[in-house]
């Protein structure tokens, strides 16, 4: 059985219990879009600030799902089982990751409509670079969030680590998406700068996280 | 705020964070070292295990 | 790599604490490949700890332990390739179906889809397409079980395997050891129905708080002798 | 660990010197007047700050790869180390905000950056307390070691262009014209700081090492 195989056989099963209950996403959804509402509520709708509501509300949702994938390993007493099948945990690692990641492209779609609704921003000629952009940063927010969910369910507290371990770190994926929205939205400079920032976020820990995760997951 | 008592106060928050820090790592030292006394002059067959 | 097929499962002063407390003192022990072992001892014996060591799922802290010549730590991914734990947790998923289980089973193990012919052989062909949600825990066990029939293990832990089921389920405990077995496998099987975990086995370790407090044939430990071992009296 | 005194004797002479030279045998700045004599303390903090950081990074790099318990006690120690630096250097540098500018904080990138750091090595310490045992704890936290320390230049040059690239700074620092007392005087100090930073490492390290004799001779009866 092939890594990508067994990676791909993960992610279903997590998308298949995920499309059954649909309770991540929905509880995703609801409070990027109450984040979205109270913040343009209170600071105003203005064009110019969507981009950096629709992070921060992204980046709190994702603080909230990305965990839900591993603990539902761990509620259903199945992690155990999981890493005893035979083969490498980066396996296990990318299918979470693959799973986080359709989950969190899901909400970047939604939340793009509302923000062209609710902001009234005209989105739909430039929707091809906004996904683009929204999806380097999804990348960075899955990569981290995938190795930090196996990390906080070995410790006790667990999902309330989570924004403390993640929004920081995190942080610079926040900033170079938000400018590389203004940048789309608005045609000003600094685009390659920021495209540079997010890209070189997601290759770095690409590369490290999955290694970092055998070291998480070495035991149940 | 005049600059003697900026710099006093920003001196001190450094000094202080420094000392308190060691005076607590000191300390905890000291507790330790006693343990370890006490645990060697008392050694005898004890079992302060539990078991799992 | 010495022997395949000789040595199933082999300790040598294997040991794990957790912290400040031990769960398992230095333990040796060997089984010949095709042989049963039963593992006896009150609550807090170390049995699952043991099984979990040799699952690789836990680490040694002390001592080493081999599966079929693998050693569980440098190469825990071949040993995990012949050895199959059920745990007392069946570690199936409530929202998917039987059947969806099994397949799920089967890719990660890279085993080809047997999933039908899993469920036939423990009786749940009739509820493949329910979700386990709605299955008793006796019919989470069966489902525990094909699970491992599926993997086709050369080295079978089962920790706990009667608990829940009926006479049938229980017949299901010994088919599968005996099918192990016949393929030239291995089973250890910690329980505390040890009158019917004697008549499978071939051999029996007793373990009290962490200790090996008896290593046996299974064919000349007196009945009670048993009872005292299971119940940790020595 | 005989050195140990000497070292921190050292540090102590050496800090006396630039202190000396800081706060009297040098100029005051021409934008900031006295004010820019809090550098002296408030740059080595933050420069022992990231030594700490990179402490833990190469020692939670190598504790993962050779296993060795040695290893995690220099992280462990470095890593209680960053959280009390990056403190310092925040309460220091939010007291020359306030009496330079008028304002606590000042949006700072190094603040930023600082604060944020700050933060993730809280966590790798929580990390280690919550854990169910030791070893995992040690092996989780090397985990946040590495990433948190990878992630510095990302973070700093983030906050950096943030700030930078689309509106000027509201707040510039000023350049601060260095007349050389002044270089030298914060060089001195560097050293001094670092002199320190190696005794507190050492000193934490001797409490690691005997509370992990403790807990070895309690558990070997």
């Amino acid at each position: 059985m092939s890594a990508w195989q067994r990676a791909a056989a993960l992610a279903r099963k997590d998308l298949l219990l995920e499309w059954r209950g649909r309770e991540t996403i929905t509880a995703m959804a609801v409070l990027a879009l109450l984040v979205v509402l109270l913040l343009g509520f209170v600071i105003g709708a203005d064009p110019a600030r969507a981009p950096a509501i629709t992070w921060v509300a992204l980046a709190l949702a994702a603080m909230l799902g990305v965990t839900r994938p591993t603990q539902a390993e761990i509620e259903q007493q199945a992690l155990e089982t999981l890493l005893l099948y035979p083969g490498s945990r980066e396996h296990i690692y990318w299918g979470k990751w693959a799973a986080i990641l359709v989950q969190l492209t899901v909400l970047l779609g939604m939340l793009l409509v509302v923000q062209g609704v609710l902001f009234n921003v005209d989105l739909w000629p430039k929707l091809p670079a906004l996904l683009g952009v929204g999806l380097l940063g999804i990348v960075g927010l899955a990569t981290l969030g995938t190795l930090f969910a196996g990390l906080v369910i070995h410790v006790r507290g667990r999902e309330l680590l989570m924004p403390l371990l993640l929004l920081p770190v995190a942080l610079p994926v926040v900033l170079a998406a938000v400018r590389l929205m203004e940048v789309v939205m608005t045609g000003g400079p600094g685009g390659l700068v920021w495209f540079g920032v997010l890209a070189a976020f997601d290759m770095l820990f690409l590369l490290v996280a999955p290694v970092l995760y055998d070291v998480v997951m070495e035991e149940a | 705020m005049t600059a003697a008592v900026a710099i006093a106060a920003a001196y001190s928050v450094v000094v202080a964070g420094i000392l308190l820090y060691l005076r607590r790592v000191h300390r905890r030292l000291r507790e330790v070292e006693a343990d370890m006394h006490a645990l060697q002059s008392d050694a005898g067959p004890r079992e302060p295990l539990t078991v799992r | 790599m010495p022997h395949p097929g000789g040595v199933a499962a082999e300790a040598h002063g294997l040991a794990r604490r957790f912290d400040r407390n031990v769960a398992l003192r230095p333990l040796s022990l060997s089984l010949p490949a095709g042989a049963v072992l039963l593992l006896v001892g009150p609550n807090g014996a170390g049995k699952t700890t043991l099984l979990r060591l040799l699952a690789t799922s836990l680490r040694p802290t002390a001592g080493r332990a081999a599966v079929f010549g693998w050693d569980v730590v440098r190469n825990a991914d071949a040993v995990r390739r012949v050895c199959v734990y059920v745990g007392t947790s069946h570690g199936m998923y409530e929202g998917l179906t039987a059947q969806e289980n099994l397949a799920f089973a089967a890719a990660m193990g890279g085993k080809g889809d047997t999933a039908r012919a899993a469920l036939e052989r423990v009786g749940l062909t009739g509820v493949g397409h329910h979700p386990v949600r709605t299955f008793s825990t006796g019919m989470k066990r069966r489902l525990a079980l094909a699970r491992a029939w599926l993997l086709e293990p050369r080295l079978l832990l089962l920790d706990d395997p009667f608990s829940a089921l009926d006479a049938d389920g229980m017949g299901l405990v010994d088919d599968l050891t005996a099918h192990v077995k016949s393929t030239g496998g291995s089973v250890i099987l910690a329980t505390h129905e040890w009158e019917r975990g004697v008549r499978l086995a071939d051999m029996v370790v007793g373990l009290a708080e962490g200790r090996q407090v008896a290593t046996a044939s299974a064919a000349e430990v007196t009945p009670p002798r048993l009872r005292a071992l299971a119940g940790g009296r020595t | 660990m005989k050195a140990l005194p000497w070292l921190g004797g050292a540090a102590l002479v050496l800090l006396a010197v630039g202190l000396y030279i800081g706060l009297v045998g040098s100029p005051p700045d021409v934008f900031q007047r006295d004010y820019v004599r809090i550098m002296y303390m408030h740059v080595p903090s933050a420069f022992v700050a990231y030594l700490a950081v990179a402490t833990v990074f190469v020692t939670s790099i190598l504790y993962l790869w050779r296993g060795r318990e040695s290893y995690d006690q220099i992280a462990h120690s470095a890593g209680e180390l960053v959280t009390l630096f990056t403190a310092v250097a925040l309460g220091s540098g939010m007291i020359w905000g306030k009496a330079v500018w008028g304002t606590w904080w000042t949006w700072d990138a190094r603040l930023v950056t600082t604060a944020v750091l700050f933060l993730i090595y809280v966590g790798y310490l929580l990390i280690r307390e919550l854990a169910e045992d030791r070893r995992r704890g040690a092996r989780l936290a090397a985990v946040i070691g590495i990433i948190g320390a990878l992630d510095v230049p990302v973070i700093h040059y983030s906050v950096v262009w943030f700030r930078t690239l689309h509106q000027p700074a509201s707040i510039a620092r000023g350049d601060i014209q260095m007349a050389p007392p002044m270089v030298a005087a914060l060089m001195i100090n560097l050293v001094a700081f670092s002199f320190i930073y190696v005794y507190m490492l050492l000193t934490r390290l001797r409490l690691e090492r005997l509370e992990a004799a403790r807990a070895a001779a309690e558990l070997s009866p």
